[in-house]
């Protein structure tokens, strides 16, 4: 199935004439699509038949948690009263502010965690809050840090956030199990150890067991301890990073609190911490007082890490997931995603390494090429596995089926992985054969990037 | 499941139910789910959030009763967050669970719908700005400002670590500014303003070779068109420093061409189109020149072919990227603002282009109507900046601009304060028939 | 398109443009449009209808101007038209333009999801009533009541013409009946009823074998749960009269089975699952039993397989219908209410059994509960009648019903007078966190 | 593609035990499906993927007016303020019965009547309240009357409308040209005439040109004029019922108006009449009094037609829709309904007789099958037109492809058809190829009816 350009199907110029402003303050001409509507809709919903959501199937990323996107929240999200402008008296949007105060408790009991920002607006942009609330309080500790350590099997963002920071990383070598080595990481720190970033259970879904030892470990150093949120779908009610010792943490409401991930975002990643790194959370933070709810600034904040107060419309539907689970549901989202995880584990072919598992495994496709066994699943109606990462196993398939699936859909999951565990590469080479779009050459769109309707030229 | 659920245990998105669960735990061989939870007993936690469950029908009367908390105002507001009439189709076409419920494109073929779409986007954008690379999206104008700062660390070309910025800049954006200047080191300054617009000679004399970059506006915060960007983008040039231009997609339908004044990156909020009022939800976009092409942050998507030989989309350039490049990114974004990219491209492609200029012509004769009619109100000067507005316009009133703001809430309407006497009002279509009532309230408080 | 359509003539729904338009009446050899209009100059009209035409944020607007002055009552108010909890997925779902935008599936090999879902459908009212055949819907309970009376008339083992039905029965239901029963010369007849429940005795001695069908409901129009339907049915069969049993499917989960009492034909209104309150919005249900599926009026759908000999769905016994048969149609009905049966049929599917089944219970409770805390009320006793309740039950007031409605409308509340000191009160979840307060209100107004 | 019934999928039995009523009254157990609500989102979802609607492709089905349904009349209808129930005080619902009182107004100024009910709730319906009206007026007056005459090509509904209502039908044979036999019709109707139904312009497309002929004859017997709205979008601001001498007339609001048809249903069918018949119009009927609006029983109402007031959602959204176009948008889209069939028609190479059209034409498919032809067109990813129908054309093709197509749609469209033109019986007679679903066999569904899950048995 083809969908032309909506530029190859109705384009039109502008000129610009007569209009309110000078001539020398306007440009001269513009040229964009013009479909009616009916033209438009068909469009888009001919590019949405060309794509693949959760409630087309399963839908295993590893470490993304994609898991199903309750309708109602998007109704709670789209209400009247929920669209106040950010720039309102503070006395008129006590909604808003009720809300976000709401949500804001939530998330601390639910991680432990003593005060919660919701700036944040991606999981990414909570790690670069935290990194930066930890270097304030160093900052104000008159205790200028400049490496953060990092485990080799960490997500991107954590590399490229301490780096974005200003700091050196520091890359800590998983142990043969796949986890933290306790004996390199106490090598690692030290004076200059700003703070370690972990995610807990780990990318390959194992709980690092001596979480209490690293914390004493990075705390006697003096450096703090960050908690990767994405993992945390696998932990709801069992156990908190403000309880294992970490002082800052993001959520990634998109994973763990079932916002949808709208094709790359928006999400929101709030950030917890301590009541000792309160303030210098993000400008401003919301409080209750006698009067209602405020907000104000923090006695030492960081400042702002989003232009207003982060992506709200995400936060309500966060909220709403959070308050329609309750203490129950969240715990048996969490039991339910650990045991289809370690189902799956148990049903196909691949080997997979370490264990045991929380919501996730990593399989090994070896000696198929992951990326390739990937493109053949798609084969079977299924979104794959995230593919060779972490490096840490050989063609590694990250899988994370959440508790959104059946064991009806887990078992055409490992029917699908079986499958493609019997093919020959040449078969895995030229996949995927039943998508619209065949395998699409990575290299070209690189080697001569086309990325407008303008680039495409001839 | 049901309204009586709220009796019922569980989540009701995780449809195991107990016999498969017994299946399963019998398959993995585990007498109970507790018992997979490898957490050391020092660490566990009892389940007891103190969060109570709720039906949906319970949760949206919660989510309603705290929402409706919120006053009734009609909002003369604007200063970068901006209400334009959402058309429903907007929100009928993005909702569909196919675009909503997809994830990053990872795998093109089963993403080509999601990707020719922010293919699309992007492609308006460089209609828009006349420059050749937008990304696919950021977070919101603010952030992508930092992005363009960071930038500008990784051209070769520049060096210096001085950002230049209007003293006139939304606290919020010089505040996340701040934040991403922090790292690298930038120093953030103000040059000073004349009469709502970039005081060219002070700018000029305060740029040297440390510059990295210098940033514009048009329409500036205060709502004033800039009407010497060229100029600017000049001193920019002179200084061998970026030129960043803020603005906004729907002035850029109208505005000279960012490309035309010499800007090498345009950022500014887009959620203006296909999103409306949402608390400052935004929508962050990067556009840049080609030369900048690796190192420009953020996701890109390309045209490229199939195994078929069809035109086909994918995601390139990754390797800017962090989940590839790790610590040596262009930038640590990873999850962005795609399906409000999609809904912005929605909205701009329902308009067209004629649509897009009529709005844009309506941003510029309703605030100068608006503010023609305010300054005939007794107390109230209006506009005190002599040129062409978009959107908005600043007024001085005799009476302290706090009180005039709460006078007028008490009265159902909304606008800022932006200074002891100065009160700012922005005039979108959807207040056109609360016009007449707005002018009769602040002739009431403004006496 | 734009707001600034607002000066736009033409339909923005039609894409046309001018240079098309120009290229197409050239293609078929017209000069303007207009010619192609064969209308006589003496019947032609000049298109001044006096409606204005407005942008699409004017007319929600305008929409929304009008609908305002609706007042914001909750509403305890049922005799055939409920409101449960929808869940918004339902909203969702159904909203797919798939769905909504189809027709009748004429072409099913492009319609196997709607088929599917209508078969599924078909499929819960049969295990819901226990009979065999279900259509995939009326136009709502009234109009399936009066195919369910034209029914009795194409069947050679019965003969007559009277149509009994309870002495209290919604005016509007017994209205739609006349108006059927008008062509085939029914004549409909009321029998007594005793205490809310049908008065069998009463029934049995006005039954003979003119009588060509015996209605009775349960619950019935006041709420009241039927008990010996049974004994109304043996008096249908004894006069070789249909058996037609009025009913709801929430109630249906929970009370013995249609088919256990006799019933050949159930219908009712089904909206209430799936739709809410909506004027008056219905889905009719119409099941009956195998012997009567050459007789059926409506649409329905049935397995079959495809040339793959894979299961299909497709429409079926499409020659009793109008389309085809003409005349000798079992009904004249083609548009029916497809759309709103997807909806129960998620909505139904959603609740799953034990959900529908704790929804009927709370239906017997509610009331229950509601109508003693009213009892208790100086100057109302409830409920006036003995048996059990589904949803809804009469009170005797001792002020005047009209006066009582009246002064809870000023309240806030809206509950139906059925008679001069009656008045009627319904209660579902949707209500739950009014009925303190509604119970308060009563008390003030009833003493 | 395929998908198991739901109750294939998640079937659960529920004993009935401990209800709160006595076990005489309830049933013993409950057996439905049971999918959590990820599998119904994903159920739904793929069965929405298995079905053709207007945002998909053209939708040329003539007489059906499958045109746009434009998003915003959803959200209208789905205002919070509209879903008022029924049996509320009159002074509480002022905002519904203004707006019903305004698309009463409307309607009545498109088709030029007196007065409008809006409480039929589909053309059908609409058919059945006009005729019934009819009937009053005669029994008014005194003279009941045995025979509703209709044209050969008129449509099945008039037939069964008319049989309903208790009257003959007289069946009028068209003349060559394919329109009313003036000759014939004059020798059809007399004293027993209560009414003749016709659609002007007729099924063919083309318009009754001696209108104004035929309703001096039918009137001069006695008869009224009754006019099927379903092909109304040929003539907005060009041609009113009214005006052309009809009594009564229903509207097809899915059709005219852009309701949309939702797969068979729900519709609405108004149905206006002139003065004279006013009095006969169901009961209620919405009118303007100087406290606002108020319903009353005209003088000699017919009675109801619908338990309450129709399909009041759809009648919201035609309200908005008309609201929205007003006399330019209405004009122009049954300008461009006209010049976009008379475009296909000429494009197309089955030959298409009669003529000019308005919004419809039929082309001949022989000496192919039209209905093989029409399964091969689904083939080339479009709907085809409605199927050997009327029957005065021979292997009918009957065609309607509204405003909402642009150029580049009609070319597909006829692209379509002329690729079907152009193939052996034997294709044709295997198609259709590309649809989840091949040929679908109905003789084995009529001659075994399955027409529930239960049904199906094995």
């Amino acid at each position: 199935r083809y969908e032309p350009l909506l530029s190859e199907k109705a384009d039109r110029e502008v000129e610009i004439e007569d209009s309110p402003l000078p001539d020398e303050l306007t440009r001269d001409s513009l040229s964009l699509p013009d479909p009616a509507e009916p033209e438009l809709a068909r469009h888009y919903t001919r590019l949405s038949q060309m794509n693949y959501g959760v409630e087309n199937g399963p839908f295993p990323l590893g470490s993304c948690t994609m898991k199903y996107n309750p309708s109602f929240t998007e109704t709670v999200a789209a209400r009247d009263d929920a669209a106040v402008h950010p720039d309102r008296p503070e006395s008129t949007i006590q909604g808003t502010l009720a809300l976000c105060h709401r949500l804001q408790d939530y998330l601390g009991r639910i991680g432990g965690m003593d005060a919660v920002t919701l700036q944040p607006p991606a999981g990414a942009a909570g790690e670069f809050t935290g990194i930066q609330i930890a270097k304030a309080y160093h900052r104000h500790n008159d205790d200028e840090r400049s490496e953060v350590v990092i485990p080799d099997s960490a997500h991107g963002t954590n590399f490229a956030t301490a780096a974005m920071a200003g700091y050196e990383v520091v890359e800590l070598p998983s142990d043969d199990d796949g986890r933290v080595d306790v004996d390199a990481l106490s090598a690692a720190v030290g004076e200059e150890t700003a703070a370690l970033m972990l995610t807990n259970p780990n990318t390959l879904g194992l709980f690092e067991r001596d979480i209490e030892e690293i914390a004493d470990i990075v705390h006697d150093a003096g450096g703090l301890l960050y908690y990767d949120g994405a993992n945390l779908n696998a932990l709801l009610g069992r156990a908190r990073p403000g309880d294992m010792g970490f002082d800052v943490m993001h959520y990634n409401v998109h994973k763990t609190f079932a916002t949808p991930h709208g094709g790359g975002g928006p999400g929101a990643g709030p950030v917890g911490v301590t009541e000792e790194l309160a303030k210098f959370l993000p400008d401003p933070h919301v409080r209750e007082v006698s009067s209602g709810y405020e907000h104000y600034t923090p006695e030492h904040s960081i400042g702002k890490v989003h232009g207003y107060y982060g992506n709200w419309p995400v936060l309500v539907k966060a909220f709403a997931y959070i308050a329609r689970l309750g203490d129950d549901g969240l715990a048996d989202a969490s039991a339910k995603a650990v045991l289809n995880a370690n189902y799956l584990a148990e049903q196909i072919s691949y080997d997979v390494p370490f264990g045991p598992f929380h919501h996730e495994f990593v399989a090994s496709a070896a000696p198929q090429d992951a990326a390739d066994a990937a493109k053949r699943m798609l084969d079977h109606g299924v979104h794959p596995p995230t593919t060779k990462w972490p490096e840490i196993v050989d063609e590694a398939l990250m899988t994370e089926p959440t508790e959104a699936e059946s064991k009806r859909s887990l078992d055409q999951l490992a029917a699908a992985f079986d499958a493609v565990a019997e093919e020959d590469d040449a078969t895995l080479a030229s996949a995927p054969e039943r998508p619209a779009a065949k395998r699409i050459d990575q290299v070209v769109a690189a080697r001569e990037p086309r990325l407008s309707w303008q680039a495409l030229g001839e | 499941m049901s309204e009586s659920d709220e009796s019922t245990t569980g989540s009701p998105y995780a449809p195991q139910t107990p016999s498969e669960t017994a299946a399963m735990l019998s398959a993995v061989g585990a007498d109970d789910v507790e018992s997979l939870f490898d957490v050391p007993e020092s660490v566990a936690f009892d389940g007891e959030f103190g969060i109570e469950s709720r039906s949906e029908r319970e949760t949206r009367r919660e989510a309603a009763r705290l929402l409706k908390r919120n006053d009734d105002l009609t909002e003369f507001l604007g200063r970068g967050h901006y209400a334009h009439y959402v058309p429903a189709v907007v929100d009928d076409l993005s909702s569909r669970s196919e675009f909503l419920t997809s994830y990053t494109q990872y795998q093109p073929e089963v993403a080509q719908g999601f990707l020719q779409a922010l293919f699309e986007f992007q492609s308006m954008l460089v209609e828009l700005t006349g420059l050749d690379v937008a990304n696919c999206s950021m977070y919101d104008d603010a952030t992508a400002l930092g992005e363009a700062a960071t930038l500008s660390q990784r051209i070769r070309s520049i060096s210096g670590d001085r950002v230049l910025v209007p003293e006139r800049l939304r606290d919020g954006k010089r505040a996340v500014l701040e934040n991403y200047a922090d790292g690298p080191g930038l120093s953030i300054e103000s040059y000073p303003m004349a009469d709502g617009q970039v005081d060219i000679d002070a700018l000029a004399e305060s740029a040297d070779e440390d510059v990295a970059m210098v940033y514009a506006e048009t329409p500036t915060v205060r709502g004033v068109v800039a009407e010497r960007l060229g100029d600017v983008g000049e001193v920019a040039d002179d200084s061998d420093a970026l030129f960043c231009l803020g603005s906004d997609p729907v002035a850029l339908a109208l505005l000279e061409r960012p490309a035309d004044v010499g800007a090498d990156v345009v950022v500014g909020d887009a959620a203006s189109l296909g999103t409306g009022t949402a608390f400052g939800f935004g929508l962050g976009m990067f556009v840049t020149r080609e030369e900048f092409l690796r190192q420009v942050p953020g996701r890109l998507v390309g045209a490229s072919e199939d195994a078929a030989g069809r035109r086909a989309y994918t995601l390139t350039l990754q390797t800017r990227e962090q989940h590839i490049r790790k610590e040596r990114a262009t930038s640590n974004i990873c999850t962005n603002q795609a399906w409000v990219a999609l809904r912005t491209a929605i909205h701009a492609a329902w308009l067209g282009p004629q649509g897009l200029v009529d709005l844009a012509e309506d941003c510029v004769t309703r605030p100068r109507d608006l503010a023609a009619r305010l300054d005939e109100v007794v107390g109230v000067q209006a506009p005190i900046h002599d040129g062409h507005h978009f959107r908005e316009f600043v007024a001085h009133t005799d009476q302290p601009a706090r009180a005039i703001v709460e006078d007028l809430a008490a009265r159902g309407f909304a606008v800022h304060a932006v200074g002891e006497h100065l009160i700012q009002v922005c005039a979108t279509e959807v207040t056109a028939e609360s016009e007449e009532a707005f002018i009769e309230a602040v002739a009431e408080v403004a006496g």
